[in-house]
């Protein structure tokens, strides 16, 4: 069994990308710190859908000269994942720009970036 | 329901027999107490100059309809114990209306004067009328319940409520009384009577001395006749109760009359030596020693 | 019939037309808005009606004309079309609502609605994971725009902890989705049922459920939800809580057949441990929209759990969770928007609603059907629900839910009576627009034709729950009327209905007793009623509910309809006591006992039929082995209305509070509830055991207790009312040591006394309602010498006070006669003394009642005072001359009573011979008695009278008084503190136990929840770890340490 | 501190979770029946040479609609929430932008716009797409913008194309629904020869439309962030 082959590799350090940026959303203080710190977790999740998508030896899916149109199934990689991490892509740019709006405008209200100092709200 | 006529003559007499015994019998224990006092003390029948004196009298006030009916309330209560209550032992003519109810109901017929007394007298709307009616009731409240225990340790061992069949469960001699086959019920009651009679060192309610003025006062002329009536009529029934409960009953008038003044005379005879207790020394007092020793009475049945 | 998928296509086509418009045309825009919710209405609703009536088959919807799972399937049957409709109806009305909001916004503000709206309905009907992950993102990004219609620091920091926190749910959601992808091979719902069996897929599945219960505010993780109710406008939280919340549990629903059969326990608890704890820590919350918040939260948990256990709850689940959805979707909504009108999340603000009759009885209907009680169909689902737990013996999960509930009903009914009472201070005519009232009153309508469904679903007896239900809604309706014409009617309502009833029960005398004192007693009571002038709004209705519900208690025989009438009448009584002036408290603490002690009874009833099968728990045969904890909790359930000692703090305060003329009702008639429980669960369950111990033995104690402790609290009161509400406690001490001696004479006594009690407590509270409405005080050391100015009134009491002391010859005395006799044949001696005791003790307070306030010194403000109305003292004679027959001949009563007790109970009955009643103990002739003492009382009273005829009426102050004369009457009333030497002697006594101890389970559940709210520190970063740790620890419970 | 072990703690835990997934889970050696049919089945059913936007526009172009909505209601908030401040406008005055900046700005924004039009309309032949047109062409924007911080955009003209072709999407999903199999069913136009530009029936439309809503949202977007900042 062949541990240490390109989708392990992709999918390890995605997960380790994962861990790092929910560390980094965990612990930093700067709200703009913490939002960098999600794009960095979205980053290693979508890391982790394409390298589900890979399969040794097999090209994108799209259909061309070299690819011939038949038997393709056994010559491409897997499309869906593909379809989706786009998708999560386009989501995280959405969250990200809101998020950063949130932030100015947090900003604006206490001059601070401190996540602790937004605790008007609580028990 | 045909009404026994010559039953309600029989029991007229011996009402009329108990007022007569009970106000001379005041007339002497007044008369000892005085003696012991080293006074010479009144006359043995002033009671009676009294008594005659009182419902002669024609100048009279009210307060209102309720201080009219106290007294009524108060001597109902006191001849109704009586009425219901079995005189001598195996007379049919001398056991009165105990037909009607058991000694549950002389034990609460006795709240009836109280209450319509204390009510009478509220309503004359004198201030110690209050405090003696609260005195009265609170203490009342402690007596009762030794002496409901003991009672009902009777009524346990002859399994009745009903005092004829209390009486002849205590016939056949001396060791047959339930004083003695029951001392601790006996015990409880004889001290909780203490209290029923309101005599020293229970009278802290009527306080002869504290105060002077107050219901007797404020009750003058016939009220007050009425209430002598009952005083009298009252102490015998009750010690009348005591002698069907613990002391065998009576089958004679004679024994009758020997068994109830020796009952009557005890709370006299403890009047005399103990002082007076304070309303709040009472009521505990009533609640230790009489209490513990009717409860173990109940249980020796 | 237009295709589900068109609810997408005309929301985003508006959404993305909506961007064309002008600043200047906004109003247009919000019409146009208006009009496109109202379509998408529409095509849900149609489905809706299409499916319920048939016309229209469950449809799969196939976008881009591919089956599943090649494309994407949208998915249409009855569950979706309920929920779609439920979206977007709440969709419109929010727009209406919003209008104010909506014309100054902005045209973005308008498409992120319609997208939320959007976002929501594919969430329902999707059978797509990864479709399902995209529009709750949609959802999510959209909910964050709404919660910012408000934009203040509060709101958008809010919004800043939702949006981490929904990143992080996302997050755990999408590695989830791509890991199931990975192990199946496709991304529909349908397709991957097996994915738990697969090896490793079980991770997938927990992943995904872990980051939609998430994502259903589930606590301890959902500080960032609280949050946002908080902040957002009440508008958006209620979007949140009345479709948000929904759509996610629907989502629970459609995942729940790939969840492990197992794991599905674990998370109906954790759903459960939800509603117990927010409810718990809506208690401490001042904040109404947090509170609200707290309760949304508790709702979804609770409505989780039913979700999880879908599979077990089988037929039922339907009822279930519609009955919890349908209720929080109307009633939350309807607060939430309450609270935009109110426009304050301070609760004595609040006071405005009282101003608008309309709103402040939608305000009542919503928070009664959040708490659960009937009619409404929260109450419906919670019994059954609690049925089908108790029969998988789940009691970890009742007793979860039983606390949840109390704590619900705490902080709502805080709630509700500090409104009630916060009249003061509001500005006259509250200005209200027409949008935002139309939609609460949409909602209202709404609950209560939810509640009509769901009580003809349940095919209840016509007679004893139907007509009722409809009397006490008609009395609702005509509420507008005066006082006057309301009380014929509700008189001429219970006559009516006594005379349609009594054919049915005639056959039954136990029916026929406690109907009779619950019918009488409630014609009776409402008499004084018309001295009210005025409308008296508000009144009747609750009066009428309360006699209802008294009468749905004496049912042919289903334990649901007793449990309906039991809750109905203490909602009822809850009003009529709250109406008090100063009973905002009092009434909290009854509604908080009365709900404990339903609570108790409904885990009674959960339990019942491991025992009895489906009988009603009357009806049992009294042979009941082993049934020691079912008698326990009953008996508790009604020793709390019966108050006995320990359960009993709340009564003084709620029966003296409650308005003078509606206290005899909620006391000397409704009090009798909880005997007609105690005595059927006496005979019918027989002798019990707990631990050993035989349960009778100590109800006895319990009872004695009772009757002392209730008799010596009366002693000090100084309150005219309170001092006969403790009376109360006293009388049901007695009653319920009657019961326990569960010896024929016994029951008899304690049905007797029953009876008695009823006549002689209303009679009393009638009359003192009649002397307070007066003199207009209820301190007794204030009044005094009244005798001359009420004789009546006088006489009332008298006779009451000589029957309550068991004095002879009135009818008081045939209790005691009995009871001693009971007492020495079973033996029972101390406990009896003690009981008799008590009935001593009660003549200090008796004295105290009759003497201070109609004996001794008129006072001078009194001098002018006349006789209590005529309407006052009619029923008060009445009573006079039931107890007088009562005294002559007691047999009329105690022979049918005597037939009551089933043959099964040991013990002697009472033999009669004539009119001489004997037991093996002793004998009593009530009519001789009564004929010896009026006998004697004529001839010396015409002695009297013939000595003392001259006798002259003398003035108020011409008594001897140590040679002075007074002439102020407050100098020489002596009445304050009468009782201070046997305070002195026995006050120990006293020691308010049972206030200290209930005060100390307050005081400490405050510390806790305090302890545990603070858990939600306010930072955003913390709550994303929660969300984290939640998930970890889910993972650790589910697994059990070991790898998926 | 310790709080911060214990988030390690805890990550490490999840770690593991995570980790447990590489333990069970296998790379495919084949494809599963779903992307195998895609495989085999996109050029004949639905005409697209790039199976990937097939897949995204077509088979699961429900999705896209809901991305494409994302974007949208992100754009929608940021703009509605950036609007609401009505502070008064203080010029800014920024270091003019280097020479070379605006110089090359001029030079290549148009081409950037026509770059982006050639990945979106050419998404069903090569990879690319709606979404990556639309980036392409808000970068170009974003260089305007970083050229001359103070130029003023025509708002009317973004929304108008935002809504328009928004409206256009879902008109034509709607027409998928009518004429085709279902809603965004992209065989209601003829699919015509696979590879060419005018093939796979609606698809180019399609991504066109999504390719210029993108865009125009995500410089709505920027400018608006622009717009805050020269507030300040």
């Amino acid at each position: 069994m062949e541990y240490l082959t390109l989708q392990n590799i992709g999918l390890v350090t995605g997960f380790m990308l994962m861990l790092i940026g929910l560390y980094g959303a965990l612990t930093q203080k700067n709200i703009l710190r913490i939002i960098v710190a999600f794009t960095i977790f979205d980053a290693g999740l979508n890391l982790v859908i394409v390298a589900l998508s890979y399969i040794k030896g097999r090209v994108a899916p799209i259909i061309d000269q070299t690819t011939g149109v038949t038997n393709l199934s056994e010559k491409f990689v897997d499309p869906i994942p593909q379809a989706l991490v786009l998708t999560s892509i386009v989501i995280g740019v959405g969250v990200t720009g809101v998020m950063l709006t949130f932030a100015l405008r947090m900003f604006k209200t206490r001059h601070s970036l401190d996540i602790n100092d937004f605790k008007q709200t609580k028990w | 329901m045909s009404i026994d006529w010559i039953k309600l003559l029989f029991t007229l007499l011996g009402l009329f027999i108990v007022l007569n015994y009970g106000l001379l019998q005041y007339g002497l224990i007044r008369r000892i107490t005085a003696r012991i006092g080293k006074r010479i003390g009144m006359p043995v029948y002033q009671p009676y100059i009294d008594l005659v004196k009182n419902y002669a009298m024609r100048s009279q006030i009210t307060h209102g309809v309720m201080f009219y009916l106290g007294p009524v309330f108060r001597l109902v209560g006191g001849v109704g114990i009586f009425m219901f209550m079995p005189l001598i032992y195996g007379s049919y003519y001398w056991s009165n209306y105990s037909f009607a109810g058991d000694v549950i109901l002389i034990m609460y017929f006795m709240f009836f004067g109280m209450l319509g007394m204390a009510l009478g007298a509220s309503e004359g709307g004198h201030p110690y009328s209050f405090i003696g009616i609260s005195r009265g009731l609170s203490q009342f409240t402690t007596v009762e319940v030794p002496f409901t225990l003991a009672v009902i340790a009777v009524a346990v061992q002859h399994h009745s409520f009903s005092l004829t069949e209390i009486v002849a469960g205590q016939q056949g001699g001396i060791m047959h009384w339930n004083i003695m086959t029951n001392p601790f019920a006996g015990i409880a009651a004889m001290l909780a009577f203490l209290g029923m009679m309101m005599a020293s060192p229970f009278n802290v309610v009527q306080a002869p001395q504290e105060i002077p003025i107050g219901p007797p006062t404020e009750y003058h002329g016939t009220y007050l006749g009425l209430l002598q009536t009952n005083r009298a009529i009252l102490y015998v029934s009750e010690s009348i109760l005591m002698v069907n409960l613990f002391f065998g009953g009576a089958t004679n008038w004679v024994e009758l009359i020997v068994k109830s003044f020796c009952v009557f005379f005890w709370p006299v005879f403890v009047g005399l030596v103990f002082p007076r207790f304070r309303i709040d020394q009472s009521i505990p007092w009533f609640l230790k020693i009489p209490l513990i020793l009717s409860i173990i009475g109940i249980f020796m049945v | 019939m237009v295709s589900p998928v068109h609810i997408v296509s005309i929301g985003l086509i508006t959404a993305f037309l909506l961007g064309l418009g002008k600043k200047s045309q906004q109003q247009m825009l919000v019409f146009v808005l208006m009009i496109a919710t109202a379509a998408m209405t529409m095509v849900s609703g149609s489905w809706l009606i299409g499916l319920m009536t048939g016309s229209l088959k469950p449809t799969d919807v196939f976008t881009a004309g591919f089956k599943p799972p090649f494309a994407i399937n949208l998915r249409m049957t009855m569950d979706e079309a309920v929920l779609t409709t439920m979206v977007n109806v709440f969709g419109f009305l929010t727009v209406i609502y919003l209008f104010d909001v909506l014309k100054k916004a902005g045209k973005h503000l308008l498409s992120i609605i319609v997208v939320f709206l959007i976002g929501l309905n594919v969430v329902v009907m999707t059978r797509d994971l990864f479709n399902l992950f995209v529009f709750l993102e949609i959802t999510s990004i959209a909910t964050a725009g709404l919660v910012i219609i408000i934009q203040d620091s509060k709101s958008i920091s809010a919004g800043f902890k939702f949006l981490m926190a929904s990143s992080v749910i996302s997050g755990i959601l999408l590695i989830g989705i791509i890991f199931a992808y990975s192990y199946v091979g496709n991304l529909n719902i349908d397709f991957m049922t097996n994915l738990s069996m697969v090896k490793g897929g079980a991770v997938a599945v927990f992943l995904v459920m872990t980051a939609i219960i998430l994502e259903s505010k589930q606590f301890p993780a959902n500080g960032w939800a609280l949050d946002m109710y908080e902040s957002a406008h009440p508008a958006i939280g209620s979007a949140l809580s009345a479709v948000s919340a929904p759509a996610i549990l629907f989502v629970v629903y459609k995942l729940m057949p790939m969840v492990p059969e197992n794991w599905h326990p674990v998370i109906g608890l954790l759903g459960l441990i939800t509603f117990a704890f927010s409810n718990f820590l809506a208690t401490r919350q001042e904040n109404i929209r947090r509170m609200l918040g707290y309760s949304s939260v508790a709702q979804g948990g609770l409505m989780l759990t039913v979700v999880a256990m879908s599979v077990y709850f089988g037929q039922s689940f339907w009822f279930i969770i519609l009955g919890f959805l349908l209720t929080n979707f109307f009633a939350k909504a309807g607060l939430f928007w309450l609270n935009g009108i109110v426009n304050s999340d301070d609760q004595n603000k609040w006071g405005i609603l009282r101003k608008r009759p309309v709103l402040f009885f939608l305000f009542g209907v919503f928070v009664v059907a959040m708490a659960g009680l009937p009619p409404f169909p929260t109450f419906f689902a919670k019994w059954e629900m609690i049925m089908q737990l108790a029969q998988g013996n789940g009691w970890g999960w009742i007793v979860l839910i039983l606390l949840g509930s109390i704590f619900e009903i705490a902080f709502l009914f805080k709630w509700f009576g500090r409104v009630f009472h916060a009249v003061k201070d509001q500005p006259a005519e509250p200005v209200i627009p027409w949008f935002k009232e139309f939609p609460v009153m949409l909602f209202g309508a709404g609950i209560l034709a939810t509640s009509y469904y769901f009580i003809k679903y349940q095919q209840f007896d016509n007679l004893f729950v139907l007509i009722p239900l409809l009397i006490v809604a008609a009395f609702v309706v005509i509420d507008f009327l005066p006082a006057f014409i309301k009380n014929i009617l509700l008189i001429a309502a219970l006559t009516f209905y006594g005379y349609i009833i009594y054919p049915e029960i005639k056959g039954n005398i136990m029916q026929l007793v406690f109907m009779s004192v619950f019918l009488v007693g409630g014609i009776l009571t409402l008499i004084p009623g018309f001295a009210t002038k005025g409308t008296r709004a508000g009144f009747y209705p609750f009066a009428a509910m309360t006699i209802f519900g008294l009468i749905m208690l004496v049912n042919p025989g289903d334990n649901l309809t007793f449990f309906m009438g039991w809750e109905q009448m203490a909602l009822g009584s809850y009003i009529l006591i709250l109406r008090g002036k100063k009973a905002e408290r009092p009434a909290q603490q009854y509604m908080l006992f009365s709900a404990g002690g339903a609570y108790l009874m409904l885990a009674a009833f959960g339990m019942l039929p491991h025992f009895a099968g489906d009988t009603f728990f009357g009806n049992l045969s009294g042979l009941i082995p082993g049934a020691g904890v079912v008698f326990v909790l009953f008996a508790l359930g009604f020793m709390l209305k019966t108050a006995a000692i320990g359960l009993h703090i709340w009564l003084p305060g709620a029966y003296s509070e409650a308005e003078d003329d509606a206290t005899p009702l909620v006391s000397g008639v409704l009090i009798n509830a909880g005997v007609l429980g105690l005595f059927w669960i006496v005979t019918s369950f027989g002798p019990q055991q707990l631990f050993g111990y035989d349960i009778f033995q100590l109800m006895g104690w319990i009872g004695a207790i009772t009757a002392i402790g209730g008799n010596m609290l009366a002693i000090y009161e100084e309150d005219m009312k309170r001092l006969i509400a403790y009376s109360s406690v006293g009388a049901m001490g007695y009653i319920i040591f009657a019961l326990s001696m569960d010896s024929k004479l016994g029951l008899l006594i304690a049905l007797y006394y029953m009876v008695l009690h009823f006549i002689y407590k209303t009679m009393l509270f009638m009359s003192a309602a009649g002397v307070i409405y007066r003199t207009k005080t209820r301190n007794m050391y204030e009044m005094g010498g009244l005798i001359k100015s009420m004789p009546w009134s006088f006489i009332v009491v008298l006779i009451g006070i000589i029957t309550l002391a068991g004095m002879p010859p009135l009818a008081g005395f045939a209790g005691k006669w009995m009871f001693y006799n009971a007492v020495v044949m079973k033996g029972w001696y101390l406990q009896g003394t003690m009981v008799f005791f008590s009935g001593i003790v009660a003549f200090l307070y008796l004295y105290k009642l009759i003497a201070s306030v109609f004996l001794g010194q008129l006072k001078d403000n009194h001098r002018r005072v006349k006789e209590a109305p005529f309407v006052y003292l009619l029923p008060q004679f009445i009573f006079v001359i039931a107890i007088m027959v009562l005294s002559i001949f007691p047999q009329v009563l105690l022979e049918p009573l005597a037939t009551i007790i089933p043959d099964r109970v040991p013990g002697e009955a009472i033999l009669w011979d004539g009119r001489l009643a004997m037991t093996s103990f002793g004998y009593w002739n009530a009519f001789a008695v009564m004929t010896t003492v009026i006998v004697m009382f004529a001839t010396i009273f015409l002695w009297l009278t013939y000595h003392s005829r001259k006798a002259q009426k003398v003035k108020q102050f011409n008594i001897v008084f140590a040679a002075e004369r007074p002439f102020r009457p407050e100098t020489t009333h002596v009445s304050y503190n009468m009782f201070a030497g046997y305070k002195k002697a026995l006050g120990w006594l006293m020691t308010p136990l049972a206030t200290q101890f209930w005060t100390g389970i307050s005081d400490w559940s405050t510390a806790i929840a305090d302890k545990v709210r603070s858990w939600y520190t306010g930072n955003g970063q913390t709550y994303a770890m929660h969300l984290l740790l939640y998930a970890f620890v889910l993972y650790l419970l589910i697994s059990g340490g070991k790898i998926l | 501190m310790y709080k911060n072990m214990f988030i390690i703690l805890l990550l490490a835990g999840f770690g593991l979770l995570l980790g447990s997934f590489l333990l069970t889970h296998h790379e495919y050696l084949s494809l599963p029946q779903l992307p195998a049919y895609y495989a085999d089945n996109t050029a004949p059913e639905v005409g697209a040479a790039n199976v990937v936007t097939a897949v995204v526009v077509t088979y699961r172009g429900f999705d896209t609609l809901g991305e494409v909505t994302i974007l949208f209601v992100a754009a929608s908030l940021i703009a509605m929430f950036l609007k609401h401040s009505k502070a008064p406008r203080h010029d800014r005055h920024p270091r003019p932008s280097s020479v070379i900046l605006s110089t090359s700005q001029k030079l290549l924004f148009p081409l950037i716009v026509l770059f982006g039009a050639y990945v979106f309309a050419n998404g069903h032949l090569t990879p690319g797409g709606g979404f990556q047109g639309g980036a392409i062409i808000a970068t170009g924007f974003l260089l305007l913008l970083m050229a001359n911080p103070q130029a003023e955009f025509k708002h009317g003209l973004l929304n108008a194309i935002e809504s328009i072709s928004g409206t256009s999407y879902v008109i034509i999903g709607i027409l998928g629904a009518i004429l085709g199999l279902g809603f965004l069913d992209n065989r209601f136009i003829s699919l015509g020869q696979l590879g060419t530009l005018f093939s796979a029936g609606a698809i180019p439309v399609i991504y066109s439309l999504i390719g210029l809503k993108v865009g125009a949202e995500l410089s709505n977007i920027l400018h608006h962030l622009n717009e805050v900042q020269n507030e300040e």
